[in-house]
């Protein structure tokens, strides 16, 4: 059909830090030495964090977990970008995320072990629970950055979810209201390549998941994913266009799932051993130690340092975890309604 | 005092409260400069602006997801859903997170928002716009349920639901909105959720009704010496009041427009049968809309429960 | 952010037929002077079925009418291009496509009435009732084209709804499905730049609606609704792109909604006049009237011919449906099931 | 005759049925390669292909709006929505579409989909993973609701629904897709939709139960003279089976999973009370779950009835 042009849409894609640890200086986010430090012990603090929870779940000790092995920097990354009074509203593989915020770790490990005092989030920060159903907190990011802009809140709403969250309803809803009202928000999709069993080109047919913001009006972006780098760079942008009241911004990260779905899944039955490997290479904290060591950040003690740190961290947490009563039956009544209702009291008495 | 048909009763409601409070906002498809499709949020552009009077996109699951959102942070958002038949697509917001925000998250996160939507039949409108399906709603812990019969009660359970902490249905009849005109008191007054309400006294029968089907039900009593329940809140709903009245009377008919099966009367009428069985003289008789599909305008007036058929479950109850 | 461009989207525009009757000779679809006459003819009558159905409500003779008024040549230009074996899944706005498509007139005027047995499409068409729920229909598109593909039937579906009804999740998910499976879909978005009240920048921040097709991997296009040249063979294109197993397409038919939303609406209350008779002069049938004159297919002796045939069709219709009994109050329990259960057996004894 | 558990039974029943009838086709997330989260699906694809058995993307609504449109061209569509907890996006599809198809089109087209989800809570599972809303399905003129408790019955009624002319909702316990294996015979046999069994027969108290609770029931009624009855479909219901246990009882008891208010044990109960009250020697008794949100892991075990509670319900009946 020999017509018109009446929109022309580019979609943009940003590289930093590559696989061989070499940065492009021109994009290069200005970071200081303690910074990319703190960077990489958060990766390690969360990568340990995630094979200490795989180990618990094996030995019966915690509940069904969605590992976040391969996807620290895209978590690590974003987090990084946003400030404690900042809104997050996380899907249910976001433990960078929270690990970065500060959430305290042994939390973590209470709310996988089925409790769900663990996801009380303390006063200071603004994460709300783990949310189950796929792609269903994106109205709540949207309606959340409505009311921080109607209260002149300076801040920035986060929203994470996956590639299969794209799929969902809910997720076009809620970025075409982030659109239609210009919302502080930046949705952060991590596009893992796989939703359970089904792959990234089956899940969609775009070529990219960043073109999905053109059909809302605002700006999509694709970043590598396990690149700490392109991710801080790129959240720390559309943080600030939000805080500035420019609105929305779609970020796709480009990562990869290295674990299987959940502790509940066997990848196996889907997917090849080769195209696991192959992304072994492209490893997230791999590349940002080899970007340290090539500039004096890292050596094998300070490596040493940072996993026993971790460790001993992450053991603390669990020990912690463990110690914490098992909820009171009644627990379950409390927090239905503000009040107990008529029902619910004589409910009760069976406890 | 003025005397006031609903939607002028729901729209001071919504006046004064938003008023009152700053945190109280409003949004919804055509709610804004529309003032809606029933004028229930006439005016309130003008007054509150479009930050507070918000006119979304068509999209009922953000509508009530984004009012979750608004809630979470502190503000007190009222979601108009247009008609009662599509709250379906925000059915999975309603029942997976505002009933569940504040047991997920032990209290730190509280969910106080009120989805408003013109319910039931009677006004020959098209399909889906006839919906009363408020049982749904009932059997999800962590909701509240309201259905105001009159003007009156109106504004005064509209106040309760906006203040209450927790989500709150509240389900407005079209057929009511301007049918009743009754002395409404501007300024503040609320009826408490959770409480019914009886209309009239009566010995030999307990009739429970709530939203349009009251009205029919007062009708029907004539002659009866029936005590007359207004539900108003469905949940959690007032198993006080019926079981006084139960006591006293020794006969029940539930009356409503859902559909029999699953309706809400059955819930009401379980709960009798659980608890005060050994009081009851006669069945307990359920007078509703039919198990079929809400048929389209030429048929809707057979859906409806009418006043014969309610008299006749009364002389029902009665012949024991 | 100076990255990489690594996917570019064009959004095309097409337009034959301008308001002073003039043609893109080098667009101009291959029709008849008979075809386009039969165009006119349809055009007409759909605008006189629809100003009796206003009489008829305002009359108190029908129930609430969704009018068609400014929107006849996005109807009939796409409708024209599909064959009778093609699957319709209509909105509650597409008066014009029944009719194209050869439904009996009094049916349509039967259901408006609020008769469910005016939708009981006659075998030999395909055309779903009408979908008053917005945005809803647009999976059961996705469903029978998935069908159709499965079974080999070489057939087109056609899914139409309004400028609002792109904002729905369902509208999302079903364009999904069909990029993904590459559906033999066309979906037909008539933007008549208004949902109610709702004008077409509150309702969605991107550009164009045909933008939206981005989001899924295949072509969306925006044509002139006005002109029915451009509806009809861009439709056509891809209706014979589905056919051919190439996948599904969108069409932004850009119009205007001329009468209120309903007869239950007042648009005085959200909208100009100005705008309103800005759009006059648009108008589809006139264009169209002034092409044909141009092109000698026009006179007042074929208008007036036309217009009187038009109204003897229309009046006829509402005879005979005006003449059809009352539906029965037992009818309202037959189709709930195949069978009637015990407890509807029951409660039909009260008729 | 092989013994085989409830995911075997139900895998059985999907082959036999695709075998048999080119029009049936599956769909749903993770029904394919992965075989299903449970392994339901497990083969299916291998033996019919990917058109036949179809791994969607990841949205509910257009999974159940897609079976609908495939089941109006003529296929016989099987959606598998992953858990019952996943169903709320679909709802708007299953009630406003699948539910009024045939209806709406006075029978020119009509919707025989089955829409599967696993529900109940008792594998520990996260959020949402433990629903158990049946009775929100059975509140819907047009949608039939079955629960089987056991691999034979799950693949007699599997393959009745495959067949049924009418959309059914098709609810598959968790806690039970494992437990129990008994012998399923292989080839055709259908379970009638709409007809309860009696598991056992007694002449004090009808217990009343479906899917995982009838085996709590069951171990529940040792010592008791009880008469248990498996529901089996819930929508619509067996009536004559209840009534003539309640006329030989005089007691009963209907125990299920889901929280009380709204539940279907209601309906149940009211329509006892409405037809069968002066057979009745004792109050209706409900043990179900608690009016709460579903808990998680570490306090579900409190949350769905024990055995003990059942028992405590029959002592407290049989004191009349
Ligand atoms: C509404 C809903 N449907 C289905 C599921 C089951 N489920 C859990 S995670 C998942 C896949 C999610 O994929 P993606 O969004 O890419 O996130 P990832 O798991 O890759 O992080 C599915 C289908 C769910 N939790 N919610
Ligand atoms: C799910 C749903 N929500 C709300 C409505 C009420 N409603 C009917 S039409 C309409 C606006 C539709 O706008 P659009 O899609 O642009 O179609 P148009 O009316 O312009 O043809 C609304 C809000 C509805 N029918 N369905
Ligand atoms: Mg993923
Ligand atoms: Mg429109």
């Amino acid at each position: 059909m020999p017509v018109r042009v009446i929109e022309t849409i580019d979609i943009k894609r940003l590289d930093i830090l590559d696989e061989k640890g070499n940065v492009d200086e021109s994009l290069m986010p200005a970071l200081s030495d303690i910074e990319i430090k703190g960077m990489y012990e958060l990766l390690t603090l969360s990568r340990t964090f995630d094979h200490h929870a795989l180990s618990l779940q094996r030995e019966g000790r915690m509940g069904t977990y969605a590992s976040i092995f391969g996807q620290e920097a895209s978590q690590i990354g974003s987090a990084l970008a946003l400030e404690k009074s900042d809104w997050i509203f996380p899907s249910f593989r976001e433990m960078g995320v929270y690990i970065t915020m500060g959430y305290p770790l042994h939390m973590l490990f209470q709310y996988w072990g089925g409790d769900e005092r663990g996801v009380k989030c303390p006063e200071g920060l603004n994460i709300f629970p783990v949310c189950v159903p796929v792609g269903t907190q994106t109205p709540h990011a949207a309606g959340a950055a409505m009311a921080a802009k109607y209260k002149g809140d300076k801040i920035a709403v986060a929203c994470y979810f996956g590639d299969g969250g794209t799929s969902e309803g809910d997720f076009h809803e809620s970025m075409n209201m982030a659109g239609v009202f210009k919302l502080p928000v930046v949705f952060i999709c991590q596009n893992n390549q796989w939703a359970i069993s089904v792959p990234r080109e089956r899940q969609t047919a775009s070529k990219t998941i960043a073109q999905k913001a053109a059909a809302y009006g605002f700006e999509g972006v694709q970043v590598d994913g396990n690149d700490i780098f392109a991710v801080y760079k790129a959240t720390k942008e559309a943080v600030d266009k939000a805080r500035r009241g420019d609105g929305p911004t779609f970020i796709e990260c480009f990562t990869y799932r290295m674990s299987d779905h959940t502790t509940a899944d066997d990848a196996a039955r889907y997917r090849t051993k080769e195209e696991v490997d192959a992304w072994k290479a492209k490893d997230p904290i791999l590349r940002l130690r080899l970007f340290m060591e090539k500039n004096g950040l890292w050596s094998e003690q300070y490596q040493k340092e940072v996993e026993e740190k971790a460790k001993t961290v992450v053991d603390e947490a669990i020990r912690t975890a463990e110690a914490i009563e098992h909820p009171e039956p009644k627990d379950m009544f409390t927090y239905t309604y503000e009040k107990l209702t008529p029902r619910q009291i004589k409910e009760m008495r069976d406890f | 005092m003025p005397k006031l048909n609903m939607v002028q009763a729901i729209n001071l409601a919504l006046r004064e409260e938003m008023q009152r409070d700053k945190n109280v906002v409003i949004l919804g498809e055509d709610v804004g400069r529309d003032g809606g499709v029933f004028r229930v949020t006439e005016g309130l552009l003008e007054e509150f602006g479009a930050e507070r009077v918000i006119d979304t996109p068509l999209a009922e699951s953000v509508i009530a997801g984004s009012a979750i959102g608004m809630a979470l942070y502190g503000l007190k958002p009222i979601a108009e859903i247009q008609f009662m038949g599509f709250i379906y697509p925000a059915i999975d917001q309603i029942f997976s997170h505002a009933a569940r925000v504040r047991s997920r998250s032990r209290g730190r996160f509280t969910c106080p928002i009120v989805v408003r939507a013109p319910y039931g039949a009677g006004i020959k409108a098209p399909e889906l716009h006839s919906e009363s399906t408020e049982a749904l709603f009932c059997h999800m812990p962590g909701v509240k349920v309201v259905v105001p019969s009159s003007p009156y009660n109106a504004k005064g359970l509209l106040i309760s639901s906006i203040r209450d902490p927790d989500p709150v249905i509240f389900l407005e009849s079209t057929r009511l909105y301007r049918l009743i005109k009754e002395e409404v008191p501007e300024g503040e007054y609320a009826i408490p959720l959770g409480k019914a309400r009886v209309v009239q006294e009566g010995k030999d029968i307990t009739v429970i009704s709530w939203g349009s089907m009251l009205h029919r039900s007062l009708q029907a009593v004539g002659g009866f010496d029936a005590e007359v329940i207004d539900l108003m809140t469905l949940n959690p709903f007032d198993e006080e009041t019926i079981f006084k009245s139960v006591k006293k009377t020794g006969r029940v008919m539930i009356v409503h427009e859902a559909s029999k099966t699953g309706g809400f009367g059955a819930e009401i009428s379980a709960t009798i049968a659980e608890d005060e069985i050994l009081y009851l003289k006669a069945p307990i008789i359920r007078v509703t809309g039919y198990d079929v599909v809400m048929p389209l305008p030429k048929l809707e007036d057979y859906y409806i429960p009418t006043v014969e058929r309610i008299r006749k479950g009364i002389e029902e109850a009665m012949k024991y």
